[in-house]
């Protein structure tokens, strides 16, 4: 059974969605029930699959749809291909949705009532599509997979209040665009190479040596904008900030931590298993060059503006725009540690966005306030709640045991091993920057003067009874803001392990 | 006999095709909505029918097992379009006419016709209809 | 023979070309729906003409039926659309305010 | 803004069309596209292996049926994240009573459509088992399929089709489709064999295991023909009444 890990993986929450779609009409409990129970099961299941990539010395799982082996070399089905990276990722993802669904418990009912069991199966769908993008090894498969999650995050999105329909439709446009150039460019490269599969294009690619081929060169631009554009790289964030701070809280938690990381994760993939090292470092091309600088402005710009932002999701969702720009920028730096540091940074990114968007919907859900002045006096109200948010500020920060410590430290160092010293110099300034933001905050939080916890409960909030201090949260909440915040922790202990294995998967790539 | 056949099927195919002349030139150049109407539901469903079944002839030239079914589906083609396109161009033309598109008129005065309905003498006031008359002259000269 | 289809298929194409008018200019959008089911059925025979120049007429006239028939769901969509819910013209029913409903 | 718009355009065109001057000539019977190893294998390979004449309909279903299963998870996506933003439970005040019920469309469409619904629904379910042989297939198939009950809504109104296909049955079907889909990947799953395997049925199928290939490409056409057809009329439904599947349109 253990040879099935993948495809179980992916079919447990694909049912669970048709469960809830089937059975859970109007009762968001028994979908909750399901979703828990499906999303649990392929977390274990991606626990073992790590386990077993890690016992594998040769580096990689093959699993082939339909059981067409490949004649004369080419592969002639699809294939699922899953290393230490694509496994750590899939824990990843799997484990943010299922501690996710923990803490939509008691938000769901609240935020989209009846619509519950929708919700619950869109979710699944989504984390389907998400798993599915990480492990398949076949380009346009990918782009299938990039459609389930779009569609399911514009619908997830758009049931949040009157204005998440409109910054919906926003991300409509920009991901439809996106996804297009993406689909383009695999049909150039179809055209080019006759196959589909990332390795195959890759081998066809180095045996003809077609790699000052126009229209390769074209296809390479194409994904590349069309990746960027679903990642949110500075210029083309456009979509990002309102689409996840008016979506109702659970889907910002969902989101923020997942979206835009896989879109980083299918871009080191492109650029190293589809292009290869050679093409994309190449000594006679700007790109390196360029695009680091692209994602010094990015890191700069959206730092920024966040610094300008006074509404407590809207600066979360600058910062994330900033992280993108740390891990393109990581990954384009042509060094072997710059990249192991960038997909480090999409782990710990992952755990600390998860982290601070649980606390921030917290707070906003408590005091009923978005802006910053919600923070007033917190540390004394809602203590719990802080400690989680202050260790995810601290590890944007980047101050040692938090992950967000070591990936700094390695893309950094990976910035001096290939000599940019821009990209090094932006992201301490960056850092200056969350440390400004943070440290606000943790100011307003220690000395502010305390304000009174939100007295009239609204309808929406008729859940939870106002209360003192810890009480006033309930655990479905904070139990999944202490996982991430230790989440946090661990992978800052567990730094070189995590390097190790990372960077030796790296190496075998690049060869 | 198969020449026979030929030939009948391209007579059909051209006759088809001088409806339809007479359907394009109707829709382009009849004065308003209704009479344009006119022309696209019956030149049209005529050179259809005449076209399909020229088609379908000329498919059954050969004889064959399949040819006949494939015959007789082109021949449900020209059933379906009889059927469904004097329908649909019957409800647009009942939509128009909820609608008040205004029909052209050789009454010089009032410019109305005497057909009943929305259009009727009595049941609109002249200044209604004068604001009806003005929109629909400025869409047409838009 | 191929030579009379093909000029048949020409022609019919020619003579879309008024009717492509109509649907720009309109002047209402009930009239450029007329005229995009003109063009919709005409489509179904140029299917079939196209079949049999390509000798795979049964492939063709699948695609013909499906296309005939969808054609006549979308203009009575239309027709119920601007029946009940919208005028033809958007001034008529806000300047004289008897639209007829 | 206009400006940088046209900008990107300009420049995205300029791209595009640089790109094709390394293509492989218009209809190029060596290009890799037509004579790759790949494209070679599903040519000479398609009819030995699994006995279906029309290979398009063995590459959609067989080779990459993982594709199409994942396809057919956008289409039910697609309606459940329609139905989960516009549809609104409950409270009918604000429609005027005179507004609620649909009559449909009048008497002569009522006849034509009456002449012509049994017809169109047979001509659905022919494209949907004949995708073996000819054009067509369960995204076809349940396109038409799900058209005749649209036709009906129009027609007869929408209670009428509503009486036919109601809300839940939309949703009995959608993921039921899905769920014949995914369950005969899995029932190759428990036969032994990889995911969508379809020759590891060959002990439960007549025929070998070509045939067995074969007929679970119709298997699950059927599967992906029903959450076609519940689909698209959950979604024309929806969006004709805003969510409040009262009155069409």
């Amino acid at each position: 059974m253990t040879d099935h890990l993948p495809i179980l993986l992916l079919l447990s929450p694909l049912f669970g969605a048709l469960v809830c779609v089937l059975f859970g009409k109007g009762n968001s409990k028994n979908a909750w029930i399901v979703s828990m129970i499906s999303l649990g099961i392929s977390s274990i299941l991606s626990v073992f699959l790590l386990l077993k990539v890690l016992s594998i010395k040769a580096g990689d799982i093959r699993y082939r749809m339909g059981g067409w082996d490949p004649s004369s070399g080419y592969e002639v089905g699809i294939e699922l291909r899953i290393d230490i990276l694509a496994a750590l990722i899939v824990l990843a993802v799997t484990l943010v949705g299922f501690i996710n669904t923990i803490y939509s418990k008691t938000r769901v009912p609240a935020e989209v009532g009846e619509k519950g069991p929708f919700f619950y199966a869109l979710i699944q769908l989504l984390i389907v599509g998400l798993c599915g993008i990480i492990m398949t090894n076949d380009a346009f498969n990918l782009y299938v997979l990039i459609e389930i999650t779009s569609l399911t995050s514009y619908a997830l999105i758009a049931m949040g209040n009157r204005r998440a329909a409109l910054s919906s439709f926003n991300y409509v446009i920009m991901g439809t665009i996106g996804a297009s150039f993406y689909l383009l460019g695999v049909g150039y490269l179809y055209i080019k190479t006759g196959t589909l599969n990332i390795d195959d294009i890759h081998t066809y690619l180095e045996n003809e040596n077609l790699w000052t081929s126009q229209s390769i060169i074209v296809a390479f631009i194409l994904i590349m904008l069309g990746v960027w554009t679903k990642m949110a790289l500075f210029p083309l964030h456009g979509w990002l900030p309102n689409a996840y701070s008016y979506a109702p809280s659970m889907t910002g938690t969902f989101m923020a931590p997942l979206m835009t990381k896989v879109m980083v994760y299918v871009m080191i993939r492109v650029m190293l298993w589809l292009f290869g090292a050679d093409f994309v470092y190449s000594e006679d091309s700007v790109w390196s060059e360029l695009i680091v600088w692209m994602s010094v402005v990015a890191i700069v710009a959206g730092s920024f503006l966040a610094l300008a932002r006074n509404d407590i999701k809207k600066m979360l969702t600058y910062l994330i725009i900033a992280e993108v720009g740390y891990m393109v920028g990581g990954a384009w730096l042509n060094s072997l540690t710059g990249q192991a540091g960038a997909f480090y940074h999409i782990l710990s990114d992952a755990a600390m966005t998860f982290c601070l968007f649980i606390a921030a919907s917290i707070v906003i859900i408590r005091t009923g306030e978005s802006r910053l002045n919600a923070f007033d006096g917190l540390f004394r109200k809602m203590p719990l709640t802080m400690i989680g948010f202050t260790i995810g500020g601290l590890s944007m920060i980047g101050l040692p045991p938090t992950c967000g410590f070591f990936s700094k430290w390695y893309l950094i160092s990976g910035g001096i091993e290939s000599g940019h010293w821009e990209f090094v110099v932006a992201l301490l300034f960056s850092s200056l920057i969350n440390a400004v933001i943070f440290f606000k905050i943790f100011e307003r939080a220690y000395f502010g003067k305390i304000k009174g916890i939100k007295e009239e409960v609204s309808v929406a909030d008729i859940d939870m009874i106002p209360a003192e201090g810890i009480k006033s949260v309930p655990a479905s909440m904070l139990i999944p803001l202490f996982i991430s915040a230790l989440s946090v922790l661990i992978l800052g202990i567990m730094n070189k392990n995590l390097f190790s294995w990372i960077s030796n998967a790296l190496k075998m790539i690049n060869g | 006999m198969s020449e026979l056949l030929n030939i009948f099927s391209i007579i059909l195919i051209l006759s088809g095709l001088v409806f339809f002349l007479g359907a394009s030139i109707g829709i382009l150049r009849f004065p308003d909505f209704y009479t344009r109407m006119h022309a696209a539901g019956k030149g049209d469903t005529l050179s259809t029918i005449l076209i399909m079944s020229g088609m379908a002839i000329q498919v059954i030239g050969d004889f064959e097992g399949s040819s006949v079914l494939v015959a007789i589906k082109i021949l449900a083609i020209a059933v379906l379009i009889m059927l469904t396109s004097p329908t649909s161009t019957h409800l647009l033309m009942k939509a128009g006419y909820d609608d008040g598109i205004i029909p052209v008129s050789k009454d010089k005065k009032t410019k109305i016709n005497d057909l009943g309905g929305p259009f009727l003498k009595d049941s609109l006031s002249e200044k209604s209809v004068a604001k009806k008359k003005t929109a629909t002259k400025k869409r047409v000269k838009k | 023979m191929d030579f009379i289809l093909i000029c048949s298929g020409i022609a019919l194409f020619l003579m879309m070309l008024p009717i492509m008018y109509r649907i720009v200019v309109g002047p209402t959008a009930i009239d450029r729906i007329v005229a995009v089911n003109v063009i919709g059925t005409k489509t179904a025979v140029l299917l079939i003409i196209i079949g049999a120049l390509f000798h795979n007429v049964a492939m063709f006239v699948d695609f013909a039926i499906a296309y005939a028939a969808l054609n006549f769901l979308g203009s009575l969509a239309a027709a119920r659309y601007f029946n009940r819910t919208r005028p033809a013209y958007g001034q008529v029913s806000q300047e004289g305010g008897d639209a007829d409903e | 803004m206009k400006f940088f718009g046209l900008l990107s355009v300009i420049i995205v065109g300029f791209l595009l069309l640089s790109a094709t001057k390394d293509f492989p000539n218009w209809g190029d019977e060596d290009s890799p596209a037509n004579s790759g190893p790949v494209s070679s294998f599903y040519i000479e390979k398609t009819e030995e292996k699994t006995k279906v004449p029309n290979m398009v309909t063995a590459v959609l279903a067989d080779y990459r049926g993982y594709d199409t299963m994942f396809e057919t998870v956008v289409i039910f996506i697609a309606g459940i994240g329609i139905i989960a933003v516009l549809r609104t439970y409950g409270s009918n005040e604000s429609i005027p009573k005179n507004q609620v019920g649909d009559e449909g469309a009048g008497l002569l469409a009522r006849m034509t459509c009456s002449l012509i619904l049994p017809f169109i629904q047979l001509f659905a379910l022919y494209v949907v088992a004949h995708g073996h042989h000819s054009p067509g297939g369960g995204f076809q198939g349940g396109v038409m399929l799900g058209a005749s009950y649209i036709l009906l809504a129009l027609a007869y109104g929408l209670a009428r089709a509503k009486s036919c296909f109601s809300e839940k049955r939309t949703l009995v079907f959608a993921a039921l489709g899905i769920f014949i889909y995914v369950g005969w990947g899995v029932l190759c799953l428990v036969m032994g064999s990889e995911f969508l395997n379809y020759s590891a049925l060959d002990s439960i199928l007549p025929g070998g295991v070509e045939m067995a290939r074969s007929h679970s490409m119709l298997a699950v056409e059927i599967g992906v023909a029903l959450t076609v057809t519940a689909i698209m009329f959950s979604m024309f439904s929806n969006l004709s009444t805003k969510g409040r599947l009262d009155k069409g349109l």
